[in-house]
């Protein structure tokens, strides 16, 4: 039976998640360069449509259709061939209201990645990449920790909003992607943000549409998911205060960029954990990731000197990681129904570490793939000389600013 | 007829004006420019890369004059511009051939004031 | 009897409708030259504040208020007169709320029509426009499609969300209006936007309060709520990827306005059908909201030379009568009630045109008429002085941005 | 028990809330110069995070917490500590729910006030200072008014959404706080705002976020809410036009930053009443909002002279102080169960009157108190070089914008 | 050789652009500046505070050019850019040293064009 | 005493920056401007209209030398600013009447550096 205030706020949930995509591209945008903003705008915009459009047609299907050996949905629902406005067995909303949410955690995996690749990709090869990358890497993923049969389902693997489906999954594959891609030209990788406002705006939203990513995948309203909501903010802004001390003692000054850069780690981190485990431990989950983040951002990275400009890989792939491994650690059996490490269950340990590591080999494997098989029938990354003019005049034609008016 | 550039520190552009102006040039545009100079610039941190940028946010004036103003104008930014620190700016002076106001068409001194 | 959880869904709705109007602005905004920034955000400002009165007052009465010949209600609700906080009959939320929800309505179609006269209008001009404009076209359209006794909503005709009422109504009156002003005078009709990001960003918000807009129309939480938010999401995708196929092939390159622009006119196309079809057929409805925005945009206008600024025309007078007239194709009983022309209902497909008929044939002569008086009166255009300067400095004595500080 | 769509509704209303901070980051940042943008985006987020960590932590046991006489709560709820998904007696949402609804006002008060010291205020300074303001002052306030068994609450004040709690003290104690740091130096008070669509963002995101701010304080769904919903807009549009005529009528022109202005006076004022009045009390509410506003903020300002940088004062102080008032006079038993003077209640223009002046007398008493010892600590205002570059550069090593790319 | 710096009005700037070329002159740097003039500016009022300023948006033309390009040029300008009002701006002409194409090294005379 | 002006692409700018410097030329004074030139500008297209915009990008550098530094500052701009393309920029020299610094009020050759 439909349960209408479960309805209600599935339907929100899923229109907050819809927005994190746009905010997204703001996030990034305000960090590229003038010449180039117009450029990750469009990535993330065209995601949205484009994965809006797969999911209906395939996506949903291959991600939730009936099972395939434990790696793959069926096509029977494509064209959402049966997917009515009855609620699927166990769920008390729509069926298609399920379809669009979990169409928005579709969409914003790839876009997260926009980050690894932003002033140096070539459009076309992108759009190629993203619809391949959507279907053969996220979809099966979806389908191996959330889908019905999914062996990663089966064994009991915790991952509440999808620590491992999506951060881990798009922040690895971004590693990946960046490393392939080569670096940015010229002092590319030297240059200031053109307008953080833009980037505070985008993560500002990113945190209120985080409420409707965790808190929504409870599915209705109940427990769970104010449960989910605590965790979420709580982790944010232990998130945030940690990245800050950080910066404070490390680079002397706390930053804006630290702070917003802190909340988003704290958001992947608690992502997997939101409906699991109480707001005490959320403090630490969330400043863990910052932890994390930070480590990889400002030591790994320079060390390793690969050109993931906008961090996805320390950010979402790493503090994914932490989140996932977190959870193991941190569940409550009050909270979610499965105890952690914490409470001496071992074996769930196991289980996040075994998540992690297919998340993990299926995009480096994955990615590694699809972007060669992309770079040779398109091409991936624009020619220098576009790439000194910029993306936004040599990919799309137009300024994102005029200089006088 | 002389033309005068100086650089100066964006904050102090509000007093120049009102020093200039006391000492009769009212006339003059501005330009939002960066310098690169002996001050040395704050060193921005981005996500822990330490950028030391040494372009500072400077304001370029640029003021046609008289002759006979040529001094009036330079005292009255030496008088409103420095604050004694490294980094208050510079004046350049150049000879002008010729200044017409598009207005009226008059040429030469008559046109600069 | 007031049901809690549409209540809550139709109060969330509402803030989202209302939202749209300032990301409206921003939308528009960031198309004009940096000097008219601030006259087309405080037009949109000022539309939200006024209407929101004007409707209180009178506005919601003439609408919704006892029928007076199929034409127009009577004032026996102004001052909210006997609109209490009980249900009106048939539906299951307070009526002070139904009186909000579209108040958000009336408030956001002059503003759509403001794209049509930026950069040129004056703002004393405009204000006295809009309210009349709002009391002798909208007031009577909306009570002629959705007021009890209204004549076009005994015939049947089917309008879920607005497309009649709100987008061929203000597109049709942006044309006549921006034909009446006339054109930007020097290159006004040929500058490039001052700030594509904000565009950007009015898009994406418009998209997230669309969802509000389409399924807040439900007026509750159920199935045809959650039919017209796929519906809404599914045609907004199809039409940006339709617009951009269409950039790329004739213009030679895919476009950041293009693809906010197709997002737009999907939006628009699926309005007065968002209730009403399957998710497939959004494809077709928003798909063919771009190509016929796409046309009239880049061949039309051109072609015929009127200075439409911003488009409003094509984008929401063409794609609403392509979106009316669709509805009536595409409905299947199975969704809404109703099956259209496909289902070989002809008859209904005739309700529709007579709908569409009617809202040309009353935005044309009565805004013809209005812009007129209030040319007279007040006038409408700003002199050319004024105009080269900007409406920001000289309708408001204010500018947007430093160029230093 | 718990009530799914209440609970479904006050998450939606704290997610309003929650972003009404990050935009009222945008609505003062717009209005600052260029290169104190970041400092002022900082200010609020770190508030964001600082004080949701200090609200679970014993924020909220201080001001919900079993009564100590009167004045403040017990310290038992510390770390949310017995805080459980269960509802408190006489709601019927988890308590951690009602937790995080409060905690968002318990983080957007802290933040009015950074309007009143930007552009000159020392980072550590002001953290410090955020946290002792909101400990020692914002939480026995709220206490005292809203918490079981604080005295004024006791009384029968009425302060529906926190007029008194927030507002009159946020911006009392702004007033204080302009003053002990002093003016800008130079030029800065007679700067122009940098940004003024941004401040528009701002603005149109805070009416947007006000209506979780004062619809969610029924805490649940109901007739209230919607009431405190319709008040809401209705007072906001009505003061929009109410400043509107003032600035024309006075300044000669309409402007933007004039609207945005009186958009939020409006709000402000209509907080406390919004569930008590009618929405024809309202527009008297909110016009009188403005009126009073406008009055402090170009008349008494200039003449007293204090660098109440944003209006912090006018038009929350003052606006919130005519707010509480009118909630006395325009009460009806009707909407909210209490009468006011217009329906001879003599006794709540006394008992709100009250209310208000304690908020005054705490607000002057403890921000006196508390600016000195952070002074004295660690020092409030930065130097006149740091001041001249700006903050953005000297306390966080940032630049908001770049000039080149 | 000779350096034109005009300041013109920002909305005739596509005009005077069309008008240097019709007189063969199509190089040219173009910055955006602010300036303080005869011109008084609109009085900008914000939350009522009057802020007299007279710093207005103006468009600055910096053009190399061939002594026998010189007038043709001005020409081009008084022209195009008047309006009649105060506020038309201003035309500088300076002699110039030595002008060098960065691509090809060529210098002088054959470097400008 | 010479003053250069140099518009040079943008992202070569850092590239110039150092080379400047390694010659011995520190200071400089930088200008976000638009080039009208030989080179073509990318057409913009907004919802189907066409715009030949030909005004590009470019920085616009101005720095003040002696005379001795002139070839030196002239040589490191031609070694790092060019790409072969149309478009690398332009350099223009001007003799300079006076220079004073304003912190010390030094002026001539001593002021320059
Ligand atoms: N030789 C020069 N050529 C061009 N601009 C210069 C030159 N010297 C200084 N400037 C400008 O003047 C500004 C201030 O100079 P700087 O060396 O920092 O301080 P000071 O003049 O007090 O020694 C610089 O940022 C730059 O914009
Ligand atoms: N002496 C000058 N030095 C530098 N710039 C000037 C001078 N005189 C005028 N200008 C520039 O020309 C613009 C127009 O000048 P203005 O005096 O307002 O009008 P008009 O030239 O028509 O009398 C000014 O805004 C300023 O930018
Ligand atoms: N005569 C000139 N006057 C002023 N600026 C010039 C002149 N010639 C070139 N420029 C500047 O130099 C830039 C590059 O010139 P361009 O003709 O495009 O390339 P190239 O110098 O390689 O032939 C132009 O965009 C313009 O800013």
């Amino acid at each position: 039976m439909i349960n209408a205030a479960d309805t209600a706020w599935v339907i929100v949930a899923t229109i907050l998640v819809m927005i994190m995509t746009p905010t997204l591209a703001f996030f990034y945008g305000g960090l590229v360069r003038k010449k180039n903003m117009l450029s990750v705008l469009m990535q993330c915009m065209v995601i949205l449509a484009v994965i809006s459009i797969q999911w209906i047609l395939f996506g949903y299907s291959l991600a939730f259709g009936p099972d395939h050996g434990g790696i793959i949905g069926s096509l029977k629902y494509a064209f959402l061939n049966g997917v009515g406005l009855d609620p699927i067995e166990g769920q008390t909303i729509p069926a298609q209201l399920f379809v669009c949410f979990q169409m928005m955690f579709a969409v914003i995996t790839p876009a997260l990645m926009v980050g690894a690749f932003v002033e140096r990709i070539k459009f076309s090869g992108f759009l190629l990449f993203v619809v391949l990358w959507s279907t053969l890497i996220y979809d099966p993923m979806c389908h191996m920790v959330w889908g019905k049969g999914g062996w990663l389902f089966d064994k009991g693997a915790l991952d509440f909003a999808g620590g491992t489906v999506i951060h881990i999954t798009a922040g690895i594959s971004a590693l990946v992607a960046s490393m392939m891609i080569g670096k940015r030209s010229g002092n590319g990788m030297s240059s200031s943000p053109h307008n953080l406002p833009f980037a505070v705006l985008g993560a500002a939203f990113l945190w209120m549409g985080w409420f409707g990513f965790n808190a929504g995948s409870a599915l209705g309203v109940g427990k769970q998911t104010v449960s989910a909501f605590i965790n979420t903010n709580t982790a944010a802004a232990a998130a945030l205060i940690a990245w800050m001390a950080l910066d404070w003692f490390i680079n002397k000054i706390p930053t804006v960029l630290g702070v917003i850069t802190g909340v988003v780690a704290g958001l992947v981190a608690i992502t997997p954990a939101a409906g699991f485990v109480t707001p005490m431990a959320s403090i630490a989950i969330g400043a863990g990731g910052s932890i994390i983040g930070f480590i990889f951002v400002t030591c790994i990275k320079p060390k390793f000197g690969y050109d993931d400009s906008l961090d996805v890989f320390g950010v979402h792939g790493m503090a994914g990681v932490w989140g996932a491994l977190a959870t193991g650690i941190f569940a409550v059996k009050e909270v979610g129904g499965t105890d952690g490490l914490l409470r001496g269950n071992w074996h769930q340990m196991w289980v996040q570490a075994e998540g992690v590591l297919v998340a993990i080999a299926l995009s480096v494997v994955g990615t590694f793939i699809i972007f060669k098989i992309c770079d040779l029938l398109i091409g991936m990354r624009v020619d220098m000389r576009d790439e000194n003019i910029g993306l936004d005049l040599t990919q799309h034609h137009e300024a994102g600013y005029t200089l006088i008016d | 007829m002389k033309y005068i550039i100086a650089v100066i520190r964006p904050h102090k552009l509000e007093e120049v004006k009102k020093s200039l102006e006391a000492n009769g040039v009212n006339l003059m545009t501005v330009v939002d420019v960066l310098g690169c100079g002996r001050q040395k610039g704050i060193t921005e941190v981005y996500r822990g890369v330490k950028e030391v940028d040494n372009l500072l946010r400077k304001i370029k004036l640029e003021i046609a004059v008289n002759d006979e103003y040529l001094d009036a104008a330079i005292d009255a930014i030496m008088k409103a511009a420095p604050e004694g620190d490294v980094g208050d700016g510079k004046i350049f002076v150049f000879d002008m051939a010729q200044c017409i106001r598009i207005r009226t068409g008059e040429k030469g001194n008559e046109a600069i004031g």
